[in-house]
């Protein structure tokens, strides 16, 4: 809690800022993607930056997600630090080779030598009715990936302050926006500059289960541990924010209070990053938990167009609330 | 085609783009109704290509489009209420209301989407022409693209795929000078696509996309080659988007003058004075059209939402679906 | 244990043998990757096809990942029933939009009218010195997918066995060869044919640990197996076979039985497939186990070139004797 | 180049090519030894390439090479000890032993690898030589490559981006007319490479292979204008690989006599002839690189193995590496 004053804001414009601020402190820095210039970002992330800093940092490039992704690896052996931005993770998949064959790889390939100091921004997840092709939450795919940093803002804070430290580290950093996070609305202090991205977030302390979790459904356990507190469960949510390296640290210490974990991911089910919390928690804590571990994910089918599919098929407030209850001991026992 | 000039084929072209125009028009109003949801890529404008290229297939070739691809489906034969409710996300959709407006399927039509991955489209079509060359069967498959495909990696591995094997693809270029607010000149280094095509050693040609027979002319020949087995064939449709890229499009990219430029060359439009037809008779037309669409609209409407117990079909083939996943908890 | 007279031959003939029985039994069968045709495949598995069946179904491609994986769903959508070799899973991020974009979601989004029979083969895992771009396990990253099914065939049998299975699934099939396998000797029974992709087998049967593992760390584990009951370990070696859908009967049914897990990964430990094993047995057999879950990975390193750096960086016998030890109770106690 | 015309640059160029020769017939011969392992592609037949592009550049310009990078790496002045340590996995090796064959680099020698995926060095190249741009340096970066690489995807897509932001990058596709086993005929629709080239609109040549001072002179005259700032250049090389694509090829697709023609056109026979190289000039020379490379492989052979409780170096930068895995179990 800053004592600076505050303004109201929303995450689009928070990452806006950061952007602006990275380029106005580093001349190395530029940012690199399909309409980030001219049409002002397909999520009007980067409005008004072409006028401000001109086509030399601000640079639109063709649909060519595998040559423009390897040139931003390019750039940043070469000296400099790309933004690049991949409109969504969906597209990613056609740069896949040159992020984890290249950026992820040549520093040890060489021995040490190289550095990749490259950010790749990308939108992710569901919940627009973009349906199958447009709807992928892969960011556990990258967390699998040696070389690679995953950073996941949830909030205009995280939004606001990650991209200069991302920026900073000399390997490559994924950094992950949620697409329904953009138009969210909330305070950010006047001076609020970069932030950690080393630790994960309690962002609310509760006693009898452990609640983790990424990105926009940080809002959804948000609010089932709210529901929960009504029935005098109360629920610690933890913000992984970087998925790569995870903080096993803060999830250990909750779990050593709690008990009980459950994992809400809105990657589908099997193989998402979940189930490495998980596997974790039950190699490494296992004597601590008093329940099963358990999670929330996404259904294992590709993202259906209509509303009330792609609802029933990604987490839900109500299902996690449905989740922990069911871990909870019977009332009688409490 | 000698029906081609004809004056009932003039109609029967103007019929069918108008009913792509009001058909996508009505989507626009839907879309602000929050009938339909998610992206919504309108085709006005560009009407005279689906439609000219469509009257130079048969039944039996088959289609590849993006999603982009309404004007494609209903010039395809898919019928307006299939499309409509697809459009509404409701179960009696042409994909069963799973794909919505960027994924349109027709089995029986070899109507093969509606793919939202730009140039992801294109090794699909060299796949399906493969199979007919493998099976003996004289058919073309018909790629739709953007100009923004042409700069991504599979459109090369595509057109040289095709043209190695000298399988039958139509690659079909519509070129609207924009991928969303990128102007071809911003995304290629050289903006001569024939030229480009005709690097992979493939027969290639461009159109007025805004004259609708001189496309189904361009259409017929560029069949008639790859069916005679010359190999695949790539023809340029020159065209343009009349509205925004998408429903969120602010469109800061392009002048407004440049656009109404192009709206003098109004596909319709142009075949009407072409083939002088009148006010009354456009209007019987128009009429008949709107009636199809209002039908469309009311038979999306009475559309069902499919059971949310259903949420997980369609993954695996039903036979399947039990076996799949036999330790499932 | 077939009574048919057997013969000796070797893995890489067994694919061979199962990829020229699918060309004779159904003439919509072919063939097509990089060099399997005049080269004879890479790993020399295609040897000797293209004379014998002539490039129409024995079809050499260009270097074009992408495009050829492309046609095979096409072509497959066309009524062919492609077997599409990638020559190694190295090379399949290449053609990653393709698998997961179209193959895995268009029975889907087309409402269940589109079909998608078609069989991708690749090469996969380390061993090789083939270094750090060359030695990817990226089978749990597929299996994450649904629309797609995994099989890894690590026996003789199930290389001979699994591919006309596949062929008759209507639905897209990924095939995992690890590479190290394909000079591996066997016995073979004369008649041998199709096997069931559905269940994971037990290749030896214990009662104090569950060891699960797929392809060529089969091996390993057996040798491990081997080695603990010396010591009067009894480990109890599942071979998954069937990576997507897992199948969870036969692994339940080990641990409520041995109350112990270790999972054994050629994968990079963190968001391996491992992880989702670990995670569901701690989810669903939680009151079934006596100690935590366990697992044997890689290294989180890409493979460096170096026999003794490659050595350490994936799983070994003696890790896997290790990780057991750790999980049984003091001998004092037993 | 003025000097070019010299015999002391005639004895430099044979010197340079010859030491790729002896050092790689060494390494085959390692490589049975079992010194060696892993992927082991050699260059033999094709030296001229390597070591007449390296006289047209300058130590501040950059490389980036293929899997078949040994030439590159010792005509750009990469010591023969520190490579043969490399392809001995020793970690005195340029690469600290982890790369191998496949993956040779140097930082002070701007040589960016020695990279495994066909065709995945050209979107790096593309942004050395944007970094270059935005830096405000002329430099040039070169991109060597073979003929297979030209059906990825990702050669067209490097191809346009460079052309279409005019950056410094010299294409230098070494066309030895196999990929493997596939002959680019089987390969390419369309196996005119400058042709292709010229379709993005960047200027582009083809030399002989194997005069390496037509190499030399072709290179020069294309860093030249890339230099000039007209943007990338395309050049072919016409070669020849004598060897097998790897130590794992049965040469199955290729007739001994086609090898037997090239081999009359041996680039350092060749070279010999024209510039009138004695036998005892030759063997003199000779005599010097064969030290050169014994000394070499006694370097690789003291060369010591990293311990193995390092094996998780290099994977983040040292600073980072305590605090990279927080809880790590
Ligand atoms: C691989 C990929 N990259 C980016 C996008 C986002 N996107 C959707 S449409 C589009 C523009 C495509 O332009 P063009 O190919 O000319 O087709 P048009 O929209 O003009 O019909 C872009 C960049 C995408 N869908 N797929
Ligand atoms: C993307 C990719 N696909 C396949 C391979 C396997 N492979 C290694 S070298 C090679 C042939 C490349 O030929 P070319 O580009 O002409 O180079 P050359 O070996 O002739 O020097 C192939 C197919 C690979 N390394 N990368
Ligand atoms: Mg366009
Ligand atoms: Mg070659």
């Amino acid at each position: 809690m800053s004592l600076a004053p505050v303004n109201r804001t929303t995450y689009r414009e928070a990452v806006r800022e950061a952007i602006r601020e990275a380029i106005r402190r580093d001349p190395r820095v530029f940012l690199m993607g399909e309409d980030v210039g001219r049409y002002g970002g397909a999520y009007a992330v980067s409005k008004g930056l072409l006028a401000e800093f001109g086509p030399e940092r601000i640079r639109d490039t063709p649909l060519s997600e595998s040559a423009f992704v390897g040139a931003g690896i390019g750039a940043a052996l070469g000296g400099a630090r790309p933004i690049v931005e991949v409109m969504t993770v969906n597209f990613s998949l056609l740069a896949l080779d040159q992020i984890v064959n290249n950026a992820a790889t040549l520093r040890h390939m060489s021995g040490g030598q190289m550095s990749v100091p490259l950010v790749i921004r990308m939108a992710t997840g569901a919940g627009r009715q973009l349906a199958a092709q447009h709807a992928h939450s892969l960011e556990g795919w990258f967390a699998h990936v040696p070389g690679l940093r995953i950073v996941v803002p949830a909030t205009i804070e995280d939004a606001r302050g990650m991209l200069w430290t991302a920026l900073e580290d000399p390997d490559p950093v994924l950094m992950f926006e949620h697409q329904t996070l953009y138009n969210m609305e909330g305070e950010l202090a006047e001076n609020a500059g970069p932030v950690d991205i080393d630790r994960a977030a309690v962002r609310r302390p509760g006693r009898d289960v452990t609640l983790i979790t990424y990105g926009a459904t940080l809002f959804k356990t948000l609010a089932a541990a709210a529901t929960l507190a009504g029935e005098g469960i109360e629920g610690e949510v933890i913000d992984l924010r970087t998925l790569r390296p995870l903080d096993m640290n803060t999830i250990f210490a909750s779990v050593r209070k709690t008990r009980r974990v459950v994992v809400i991911d809105e990657g589908w089910r099997s193989g998402s990053l979940s189930a490495e919390i998980l596997a974790r928690v039950a190699e490494s804590a296992f004597y601590d938990l008093d329940a099963p571990v358990a999670r929330v994910c996404s259904a294992e089918v590709p993202i259906p167009y209509p509303r009330h599919l792609e609802d029933a098929a990604v987490p839900q407030s109500a299902a996690i609330v449905e989740a922990v209850r069911a871990l909870m001991p019977a009332p009688v026992s409490r | 085609m000698t029906t081609m000039q004809t004056s009932d084929h003039a109609r029967h072209l103007l019929r069918e783009m108008l009913r792509v125009r009001r058909f996508e028009e009505t989507c626009a109003e839907m879309y602000s109704a929050g009938k339909i949801r998610g992206f919504l890529h309108l085709y006005i404008g560009e009407e005279a290509v689906a439609v000219g290229v469509m009257q130079a297939l048969r039944p039996d070739d088959a289609i590849v489009a993006t999603y982009r691809e309404h004007g494609h489906a209903l010039a395809r034969g898919i019928s307006a209420n299939a499309l409509m409710a697809e459009m509404f996300g409701k179960q009696e959709g042409c994909s069963g209301g799973r794909g919505g407006s960027m994924h349109v399927f027709d089995a029986a039509a070899r109507f093969y989407g509606g793919n939202a991955i730009v140039a992801g489209g294109l090794p699909v079509a060299v796949g399906l022409a493969l199979a007919d060359v493998l099976a003996g069967r004289q058919r073309v498959t018909t790629c739709f693209f953007g100009d923004g495909a042409v700069a991504e990696g599979e459109f090369h591995e595509s057109m040289n795929l095709a043209a190695l094997w000298k399988l039958p693809v139509l690659f079909l270029c519509e070129n609207n000078l924009y991928a969303m607010g990128t102007h071809i000149e911003r995304a290629l280094s050289q903006q001569d696509l024939p030229a480009k095509a005709r690097t992979y050693g493939m027969p290639a040609d461009s159109v007025d996309g805004m004259d609708v027979m001189a496309v189904e002319a361009a259409a017929g020949k560029a069949v008639a080659s790859v069916k005679a087995g010359n190999g695949p064939c790539f023809l340029e449709a020159r065209t343009y988007r009349f509205r925004a890229h998408s429903m969120f499009d602010a469109e800061l990219y392009r002048e407004k003058a440049e656009v109404e430029e192009w709206r003098k060359r109004d596909p319709i439009v142009l075949l009407r004075e072409r083939r002088r037809i009148g006010d009354a008779e456009f209007a019987a037309i128009d009429a008949a059209v709107l009636g199809e669409i209002a039908a469309a609209v009311a038979f999306a409407e009475a559309g069902t939402w499919e059971p949310i117990e259903q949420l997980t079909r369609h993954v695996y083939a039903p036979a399947q679906e039990g076996a799949r996943e036999p330790g499932a908890s």
